[in-house]
Formats: C-alpha cells, structure tokens, sequence
C-alpha cells in the first residue's frame, strides 16, 4: 500500500505548475478575455511541446502512455491556473474515447493529431434543455453521416473534429466527425465562462465514423464518463485549492479593526472547513485515478465520489473566496472571478449531483434489496 | 394579527393605485429596454418630479423637511403599488432620499436643509456617497481620506470606492478624516460635496459582471467650503450611522423563487420535468419558505418601525439570508437546467438573468455589510454577547498598524 | 395591517410561560423520567384550570372559542419548555379533527371532556414501517368498528379515545374510537423522546364512530393535518428559541482561554445564524397561524413553509446547543438533552420534509406547466 | 500509487490472517451480548494477553519497550484483520497502550518503564486518563487540580471528569497544578495514579444515552508518591501534548453509510423503498462520498506517517468530519425511516443504533477535541493563520479571572 504520488508524478505537477504560473499568470487570463481569444496559443503549443497532451495516449500514437493519474495530476494544474487551453475537450475527452472505442484506422488518423496539439477535438454530448447526456440522443447516425443539434459543446471553436454522441436506430454509439465539413456550422454562444467559449453544432448529414466498440455498450460509455469525471475532479480540486491559498494570502495581508482579517475565527474556520472538503476531495481523486486503470470494478463507485465531493469543495471555495476578499474581489482586476465562473462550468458539464448520486446508490451492493 | 389592509390602509391604498394609473404609465420604461445612463437619470429624475407633485416624494421624511410625513406601512403600500409598474428608479435618486436627506436633515443647518432637501425630492439634485476606501470597507471608521482646515474651506485629498452612479451625480455625501490624534471613530467629519468641484475625478470600476455601476474617486486637493460641512467636525462617525440606521429596512426584496420553480418546470427531465424531481422540490421548497419567512419577518419589524420602535440590528437579518439566498438558488438554478445554462442556445433571457443573480450575489454579501459583519451585529446587539477584541481600542489613528 | 400578536395573545404567552417555568422547570423533567411517567398530571391539571385546553374549542363544548393563533402562543410555550403533557395529541390533534369532521353527536361525547383534560385524546396515524400516513389506510373501517394496527402513535397510554385515520372501502376518513374498549389492545415501545411515551395499538374489531365529514375529502384531511402542522411549527419556534438562548447564557458564562465562550467569533455566528432560522420560522408560523382562521387558500403554502423553516431551525437549535455547552451538555444533569430528543419527535412526527416540499411545491400556481 | 498490498504486506497479512484465525474465535463475543462490567474487562484482558503472547501487543510501540516496533502499515493490516472478529476491545485496554505507555516511555524513569510497561502490554494493568475537569475542557491548561508537595509525597486535591472506565481501571494518568503562580501551560504536572488510593472517589456520570460509561473522580487530600511522577514539575504540557498526539491517527473509522443506505432500503415508500427517492439518494450518496474521501485520507495520512513525517493537525480533519458526518447522517436516517424510528415495533436493533450514533455524535463532537478547536488548529498550522486573541498570554495562573 501507498497513498500517496509517485516521485515522477509530483515531478510532472510541479512541472506543469511551474509552466503554467510562468505561461498563464492571471493578468495573461484578463488580456485573454479583452482580447475575446477562445485559447491561449503560446500555452497550447508550450503544453504541447512537453509532451503533456499525449500523457496518456499510447506510444504508438505518439503519446507517453502513461495512466489516468498522471493525466489528473496535469488536470489538477490546469484547474489551478483556470487555463484557457482546450486540454478537457481534446485531450480527456475526445482522446480518450477514441483511444477506448476507436478501431486502428480512427486511431491512427486522430490520436498522433491530438497528441501533438495539432488537431484540437471535442465531445458533443448535450442537447441544450434535453440535458447533457439524453437518454436516446437526439443526433442520429445514419449511413455513414450524423444530423441534429448539439449544444452547448465545449470549445467547439477550436475544434477540428468532435466526439458525438448519436443514436443509431435508437441504439447510443460514439462517432467521430470531420467540424471541418460544410455540412456542419457551428454558433457561437454567449457563455458564462468567459475562458471556455461555448458553441451550438448544426449537423446536416455531416460525414461521421461510428467508433465500433461504442454502439449500443451504454455501460462502456458509461464507464469512458466516469473516467472523465476523474479528470474534472482533479481539476476542480486544483481549482479550489487556489481558492484556499488566495484566500488566505489575502486575509493575511488585509487589516480590519486593528488586526489580519486572518485573526477571525470567522475567516479561520471557513478556510479551515474548505480546506477539509478540498484535502478529502484530492483523496476520492487519487483513489479514482488509480482505480481508472487498476480496478475497473472500482471505478463507478470511486467516480461518483470523487466527482460529487471535488464539486462541493471547489463550489464552496470559490463563492467563499470572493467573499472573503469584499469589494476588491467583485472586480476584474481580481483574481477570483475566473474561478467562480469555471467552477460552474466543472459542475454542470458532466451532469448534475443527481447523476452521480444515482450512479453511486445504484453501485453498492445489497442496495438492490427488496422492500420489506 | 392582521395581513389585511385596515380600513385606513384600504382607503391609501385606492387612492395610490388611482393616483399611480393616472401618472405612472407615462413613464414606465418599455420591457427589456436598455437605455444608455444619461437617459435612464433622466427619466428617474422625470418620475422623482412627478412623485413630488402628486405628494408622494418622502413619504416617510417628515413634513417639516417637505416630505409626507406618512407611515411606514403608507410606504409600504406605496411602494406595492409602484412596483407593479416598470418605473425608473435608480440610486441616483435612492441615495438622496434615503441617504443624503435623512442626515441633512438630522445633523445639518437650516440653510443647508433649505439649499438640499425641496431640490433632491423634486428629482432636481442626485447624489452618490463616497464612504467606503480600499483599506476602509467593512471597517468603515477606518478612512484615510484626508480633510484640512484652509480657511474657509476643507482641502480633501483621498481615494473612495464603491460609489454607485457618481458620474451621473451633482452631489456627493463623503466623509473623511480631519483629526487623525484621535482614536479612528473620532476623527471623522462629514460633507456633502459638489461632484464638479475641481480634483474630482470619478473612474468607472471594471465589475466581475462586465458592468460598471460603480465608480472608484479621486480626490486630490479638492476645496469643500466650510459650509458644506454636516454638523460639527469629529461628528462624522454619528452621520455615518444616521445614514446607515436608514438603509436597511427600506430594503424591499423581490420573491424569486417562484420563477426559479417555472424555470425547473421548464427543464424537460426523464419525459417529466425537473420541478417533478423531489430533490430539486425539496430545494426550492426551502428556499421559497425562507423567502416568505423574510417577507413576514419584514411585515413585522415595519409594524415595530410604525410603533416607534427601532428594529435595530433585526434589520441586518434580512440582508444576511436575502444575499446568500441568491447566490445559493441561482447556483442552484443553473444546476437544475444544466449544461444549457453555461451557454443557452433557447430561453436565453431567463438563464442571463440567473447568472446575474449569480453574479450579483457576491456584491450584495459584502455591500452594506458583509456577512460576517451582519452576524457579529446580530449577536452583539440582539443577543448581547460581548463585541470582537480589538487591536485598535483607544489607539490614536496614527498610531495604528 | 398589523403583523404583531394582539396584546391579549401577549398576555397568554405570558400566562402560560409563567406556569411553565413555574411548574415543569429541568428538574421536573428530570423528575418523571425518573419515575417513568407518562404525563405531569400536575401540569395537566393547572393547564386545564386555566382553560388553556379549550382555547380553540368552540364555547358551546365548554371551550374558549379563540383561534388558531391563539392556541399557536400555547403550543410555543410548550415547546419552549418541552412540556410533558398531552396537549399536542389530545388537544391540537384530536379535539381539532373532531371539531373539524364530527356530527353533532360526537362534539357533544368529546369535546367537553377533552377541554376540561378529563378525557385525554390522541391522532393514530402512523403504521409503522408504511408511513406516518400511509395512502389506503391498512386500518380498515367496516360494521361501525376497525381493525389493525397504528404504531407508533403518542400519548396513547394516557389517551381514552383516538381519533383513527382509516379506509372505509378503500376511501379515507377518520374514525372516533374508545380505546378503553377490550377490543382495543396497547403495547407501549421504547420512545426516542424520554417524555413522550409512544405505544402501538391493535384494533380487533373495536367499536368506532366514523367522523363523517371526513370520509373521502382527502383534501379536507389534508388541511386539518395542515392545520396540526402550523401547531408543531410553533412548538419548534419555542423549543429552538430556548435553545438559542441556553446557549447563550451558558456562553456568557463560561470562560475559555480568558475569555467568555461568548465572545468567540464561532459561537457568536452560529447563535446568530440559528436566531435568524428561528425568528424567520417565527414569521412564516405568524402567517400560517393567521391563515389558518382567515384564508383558508393560504394555508397549505403557509403550513409547509412554517413546517420547512421550523424544522430546520430546531433541528440546528438542539444540536449547537449541546455543542456549545460542551462536556457538561452530555450529561443528563444538563438541559440540552429534552430538546435534542424532543426535536426529532417534532421532525418525523408529521411527515418528512419531503412531504411538505411536494406539498408546496404542489400549490403553487404556475407549478403545473407543461415542460417545454 | 497502490492500493494494493505488497509482497510484504501481503505475507504480513497472511500471516495475521492465520494467527487470529487459531485464537480469535475463542475470545469472540457472542453477537448481541451484553456483558456486564467486570466480565468485559476480564475478556478484554485475556484478550491482551493473547496478543501478547502472539508478538501483537503494542505494533507500533518499540522494541526496546516490549512492543512490536512494526510499522503503521502492519498495524493497518492487523486492524483490519482483527476487526472481523467481534473481540473485547475497550478504553481500558486502548488508554494503556495508546496514552499511557507512549507517555511513560518518552518521559518516564526506567524504573517506571520497567514497572508499568509489561504488565500492561499483558493486559495486567488497566488504565484511565485523568485530564479534563469541569472547568477544564478544551482548554485543558485550565485545569485546577492542585498538587502541593509534602516530603516525599505530593498531596492532590480537585475534581476530575469524563475519565472512561475509571471504575475498572487499575491506574489512571493524571495532570495536575503544581505551580499557580506561573503562567497556566507552565505549572503543570504529570503523574500516574494508583486508583486504589485513598482519597480516591469515582461516581459514574449519567449521561443523556442513559449509559454511564464516564465518571467524574474526586481527589481528596491523595498522597501519590514522587516515584510516581511523570517527568520533572511542569513538565505536564509537554506530556499532554505526547499523549494527545498519538490519541488522533489511530481512531478507525467505521463505514456506516452502506448501512443507512440499506436502512433506507428496508423503507417502503410509494410501492418503492426510500432509497428509490431521489433526495434521499443525493444526501446518502454525499455522505458515502466524504466517508470514503475520509478513508483514503486517512490512508495518505498512515503513509505519511510510514515515512517518519508527522501529519500533525492534518489528523483533526478525519475527526472533524467523522463527527459531523454521524450526527448528520443518523439524524438523516431517522427521518428517512420516518415515525416508526421514534418507536419501532419492528426492525428495533437497527434503530436503535442510529438513536446510539445520533446520541453519541454529540459525544464526539466534543471529546478529544471539540469542532471548533480542531478548526482553530487546522486553520493556525496547517494554513498558518493567526491564533486566537488570548486574554491569558502570559498571566500567571493565579491572577486569571
């Protein structure tokens, strides 16, 4: 037994937390929003360059084929810095789902593209009020082309190819589609999250390869969810532990009444109760990404409570982050906004609480037991 | 107990709504109008002069200083009645009356009285305050911004933030300290002050909304003429709380629960919708009786207020739950729409509206009294526990950390 | 408008609270666990000489003919002061349905002998693991007598008669029972709340009175439990404002690295969070008092928002209080331990919060929309 | 990463596994017993001393004290092994090896190892703690007991409470005031109690679970002799603080969600169970959530330990949270099952027990370290916040108020 990171993995944070605090200070976010850019470019390709982006993309397709914990480790970095890098869209989810349900060709074509930066892809899952992953989508498959609407995708601006997910006659299934084609348009939305712009996709017979080992596996698809729900529990668990840490710097350094704003038992148990909530939601990450690749059977359970506990820590820590900076921090010259608005993006894009705590329920064993 | 009008209550009130048919329509702004800020002062300032000639500008202010001399529960009907029209108002013409008006007419002369208080209820004068500074928010008696005797005349240099609509605004109440040998409370004085005097220069915020509502200001060798000053120096912490008592309770909330429930209801979930969903009822639920808890527990301190009574730090109560309300049930809200609500391609009016809540939420928990300063009031004065140990007791201000 | 108490309802609460303190202070608590009794037959009997029992019932039946309001200030009082005597069951249940749904007749058997206290009554509901009302009562209903089982069901083994929620046919009524009858069997079970004993009652074939208003107006039943729960609103206002100010005094009394407990940030923010909860649960149980005599539309809304805040203000109120109070509050000695107890009485007794949100959430106009 | 075990950890566990399995069985309790008093002590210490015997006695204490000097990780695995037996296990045995003897062995004489060390590793010798005190709580340095030196004795009087099993036990650690006239952590001692001497008087507490598992134990005019005494005068603190340091890491932590969680199931509700409600899924599911989070903290905690570093007020949060968790979630499941959990006519042991946790949270939220001192502590050394503003920093013990 050991709980705890390897020594290459708390190399591979610091690394990318060095790169990222270098990279994507928070006076680069705002320039970044001023000047209405959908990604930072200088950090894709830096990001790129070191080989982040093929963390867990195999070899042979020009990753480094490492596992799912080294990929949260980075995850947890870009959730620190709020960066404005499509890596959840590209690399968590359309990498992975390929890499689990694409044949060797889809494989070949994508992975090395995506690996290296130089594709960016995306998942297409909603479909706007329907909800984010509806029981028979909405978008089907037929004959070799997918039509319908999805919406919001993700970075979808970026994107040159998106990860659908379709019906084929009534059954779910995973597709890749070319965004390139003509016979796709994308709208550009108004999205809260003014560092992951959001898009609405028209498919019109647009061009599509079903990914094989998807169709009609709703477990599988199921289980390529809770891998990326991993993911984003790492990232909100990044994201809230900066909230902590500015927090209290501010506190530290801020006088009122005489004395720290840091002195108030106030101040002192709020950061306290969410530094709890944020150390016990890294807990339910780690023992989630190792579950990703060694314990499949683990891996629902361990999902859900990572995803359901990163979620409060990081909702808590950003709302009470701003708080405790007052006035200063309802300004955009302060740091705390980009937080507040990612942490929404975390919570609603892989589907509600409710979601995941159904799935956990329904996981434990003997919670299949009749009435009596 | 009575949650029905009396007989006089009933009488106002159809005389209000009459008065309110006849006038009010004129000025109603169109739905969803976004009207640019010179324009919008200028049409509150329209709707401020109609209310004085109908009689209805100050309805609490007493009638010696022109105003009504109503009853808080008149005020209440009053202000049922003008709600159910989309009417102009804007801190701009608020802050004169409930702010500005209340300590002129408590602390200053009868000059300053008869120069400020006819202008401000015929919508003529808008005012803005410049009380809080970077270092001086929650502990507001701890502004730096400086006051020094130059003859006739204060000369202030400083900086104030948080200050609504000052670019639209003729006069500000500011205070600021002219005796820093004293402990911190006391050496701070009043004024009102001319926003076009030279060394004024008011910057917009940048606000986490995108909006700038709010203004830094700088002030750098204004010249304030001594009579501009409200009561005596070294009274400046009593105006303050003049102003401040005034602020709370006139607070008017509006329910939103029940739109957040129509909202859920619009959310198709598993062939029903998301209102259908018990843990989204039991949410809501409790959310919308704490709305109405605060609605009844308003109702009670006006009738306390229309006995003479003073509600005190109760009043705090409602801010404290109103602000994390919001923010809690917006969050929520988007929660319950889901992904549509981080960019909606349909019903796009009613989710922005949300995330303005969301958004807004994070001021109102520190506007007029953070959170933790609502409870520490709420326990010092209501329950009477003792106050927090300060570090700044008896300190002369320049002697401080 | 006028959202304050009459100054005679002051004068009430005054009355009562003055007796309350007087007659059933902590020790008398103490006292009748001890002795395991049922009720403090003392207190019974000066509440009944004060006419406290008859408040709501109307003059012609040797009552008061005062309001819901009226019995409101009452039940606070006996709430604050965790008051061992079957008001709740005998007077706010029973009397009322009878009141509500009986002929004639029965008001004429009952309602005199419940406001003198001569007769003690009670609400059987409950059945067991099926629910505290359980749809299509189990307990039926046939020739002029019922038969099955209610449990738990309070203050039964004081109670002569109970009021019976059953099926006739399957349609729902209430019943009126004599459970003196040697057709009515009662075993008393072991009571969370050490001063409210709880019993379950077996029914073979004993002798029952149908109140026949009541037979299939479900609706009509729902408002009387409406009605009972704007009662057990008030009796939670009272027993989370004692707690609050317990602990309060034992705060300002303790002192704790030199200081009052009193003057840290931590306890001064938790009582005043909790005297908000109860202030606020005071308000909604003002209205939903008022509506219950004067606008009978109101009511359902009103008596799940009192019910939602009341709960929920109590149930934080008994908790904090015992922490706050520290070792001494786990103790036996202490005062805390009646309302821990006496909250979780008040909690389940009429129904989950679950069945007060759907309730609300039901009644709101607007609420049956279609989706879109 | 690996949550799996090693090769060595494996071969430990094996060889646990083999162990408790030819002498666990006999020492188990029968499901449901409850034993009196004396019997359960008598089994808990013939238990001991099969572990003893077995080379088990003490894991984590060196060898050179007699223990096994193993490693945390092997006193995981030997946790996790014997907890499939339903053995005596009790404060009487767990204060000896887990407060007693790690204080004897850092600060006591050889002569005092020699003679406590092996007979409690025996089970020979039972053991209570002797620290709080009415007026002493979590501000344990308050403590009032007085020990005044009287030739080769010290003459103790006070009051101490919550001591578990005081009846029962053969010794008990006491800390006492030796010096008032210092500031309070400074004049403190540390001694251990022969709990037959005269002077002696324990009274069970009645607690509000109806048990009386604690006692307040009376000290009048108690010779204990200087041999008797734990490190030199006023070294008590630092004791205390050796004590309480070992008291965090060890606590275990039983799962009870899953347990709700089929409580939940056994429910009826509308022709499903309740755990079928969606509301009651999103709470126990929470709950499950930051029960497993805490379990895998603890784990990360262990192998923190397992290197030699010191987790140090990291440790408070799993008792933080377990507290509240249980207080939480029991009052959850009474409501969930409903009226019937006020008195059950059926499926009575189980309720029952959700009344004990829903009684004994309130304990626990206390003892060891109330909510708001372990907040205090994680927010003061792990964020490195400011302490507390202290009325009694540097005032001598006698001159506090």
């Amino acid at each position: 037994m050991n709980f705890d990171l390897a020594e290459e993995q708390k190399m591979l944070a610091e690394q990318a937390r060095g790169l990222l605090a270098e990279l994507s200070p928070p006076d680069r976010l705002r320039e970044l929003i001023d000047g209405n850019a959908e990604s930072d470019e200088q950090l894709w390709r830096a990001v790129a360059e070191l080989g982040f982006l093929g963390a867990s993309i195999s070899e042979e397709y020009g990753g480094l084929g490492l596992g799912a914990l080294d990929l949260g480790v980075i995850s947890e970095e870009m959730g620190r810095a709020v960066a404005a890098v499509p890596f959840y869209a590209s690399i968590v989810c359309a990498a992975d789902a390929i890499q689990t349900f694409g044949g060797a060709d889809q494989k070949e074509v994508w992975l090395p593209r995506l690996a290296s930066g130089d594709t960016v892809g995306t998942l297409a899952h909603a479909e706007g009020r329907q909800g984010w992953w509806p029981r028979g989508a909405g978008v089907s498959f037929e004959n070799g082309t997918v039509s319908g609407i999805k919406t919001p995708v993700g970075d979808a601006g970026l994107a040159e190819m998106a990860v659908v997910y379709c019906n084929v006659k009534g059954v779910p299934a995973l597709a890749a589609v070319d965004l390139t084609s003509d016979r796709v348009k994308r709208r550009k939305l108004d999205s809260f999250d003014q560092l992951r712009a959001h898009y609405a996709i028209e498919f019109h017979d647009a061009p599509a390869s079903l990914l094989d080992a998807s169709v009609d596996d709703e477990e599988a698809i199921r289980s390529l969810i809770d891998r990326i729900s991993v993911q984003t529990s790492f990232e909100a668990v990044g994201g809230a532990e900066a909230c902590v840490y500015m927090a209290r710097d501010y506190a530290m350094d801020r006088q009122i009444f005489g004395r720290p704003l840091a002195s108030y038992q106030a101040i002192k148990h709020k950061l306290a109760d969410i530094l709890v909530a944020t150390e016990f939601a890294r807990s339910n990450a780690f023992f989630a990404g190792w579950a990703s690749d060694n314990s499949p059977d683990d891996l629902a359970v361990a999902a859900s409570a990572a995803r359901l506990s990163a979620s409060n820590a990081y909702e808590q820590a950003a709302r009470e982050n701003l708080q405790i900076h007052g006035g200063i921090g309802y300004t955009f010259e302060a740091d705390c906004h980009f937080h507040y608005r990612r942490e929404r993006t975390l919570a609603l894009t892989l589907g509600p609480r409710q979601y995941w705590a159904d799935r956990l329920v329904g996981q434990i064993p003997g919670n299949q037991m009749e009435a009596a | 107990m009575d949650f029905n009008d009396t007989a006089e209550e009933a009488e106002f009130r159809s005389e209000v709504k009459a008065w309110l048919a006849a006038h009010a329509p004129a000025h109603e702004l169109p739905d969803g109008a976004v009207l640019d800020d010179s324009e919008e002062v200028a049409r509150g300032k329209a709707w401020q002069r109609e209310l004085y000639d109908g009689g209805y500008a100050g309805i609490l202010l007493p009638k010696s200083l022109g105003g009504r001399g109503g009853t808080i529960i008149e005020a209440v009907v009053f202000d049922e009645e003008e709600r159910k029209y989309n009417l102009p108002k804007g801190p701009y013409i608020g802050i004169g009356l409930g702010m500005a008006l209340p300590v002129i007419g408590k602390h200053g002369t009868e000059d300053q009285i008869r120069k400020f208080v006819e202008p401000t209820l015929k919508g003529e004068l808008t005012w803005c305050q410049l009380f809080s500074e970077p270092a001086a928010g929650s502990d507001l008696a701890a502004v730096r911004t400086r006051a020094i005797k130059d003859g006739d005349a204060y000369v202030v240099n400083g900086q104030k933030v948080w200050s609504s609509w000052a670019h639209h605004s003729d006069w500000g109440i500011l205070v600021v300290r002219t005796d820093p040998k004293v402990v911190k409370h006391k050496g701070l004085t009043f004024f009102v002050l001319d926003m076009k005097s030279p060394g004024v220069d008011v910057r917009p915020i940048r606000q986490i909304s995108g909006a700038s509502d709010f203004n830094e200001t700088f002030l750098t060798d204004v010249r304030v003429p001594e009579d501009c000053r409200i009561g005596a120096e070294g009274e400046g912490w009593a105006c303050c709380m003049t102003v401040l008592m005034g602020e709370r309770l006139n607070q008017g909330e509006e329910g939103r629960i029940e739109e957040l429930m129509q909202y859920a209801a619009q959310t198709p979930r598993d062939g029903a919708t998301a209102l259908d969903d018990p843990a989204v009822r039991l949410s809501l639920a409790t959310a919308y009786a704490e709305e109405r808890a605060a609605k009844y527990f308003q109702a009670r301190l006006r009738t306390m207020v229309s006995r003479g009574e003073n509600p005190g730090a109760l009043a705090s109560m409602m801010k404290l739950t109103y602000a994390s309300r919001l923010q809690k049930t917006s969050g929520l809200a988007m929660e319950i729409r889901g992904t549509d609500a981080l960019a909606p391609d349909s019903d796009a009016v009613a989710t922005r509206e949300i995330w303005h809540d969301y958004i807004w939420s994070t001021a109102l928990r520190i506007a007029g009294g953070a959170d933790e300063v609502l409870r520490n009031q709420i326990s010092e004065r209501v329950l009477g526990m003792p106050g927090e140990m300060r570090a700044d007791k008896g300190v002369p201000f320049d002697q401080l950390k």
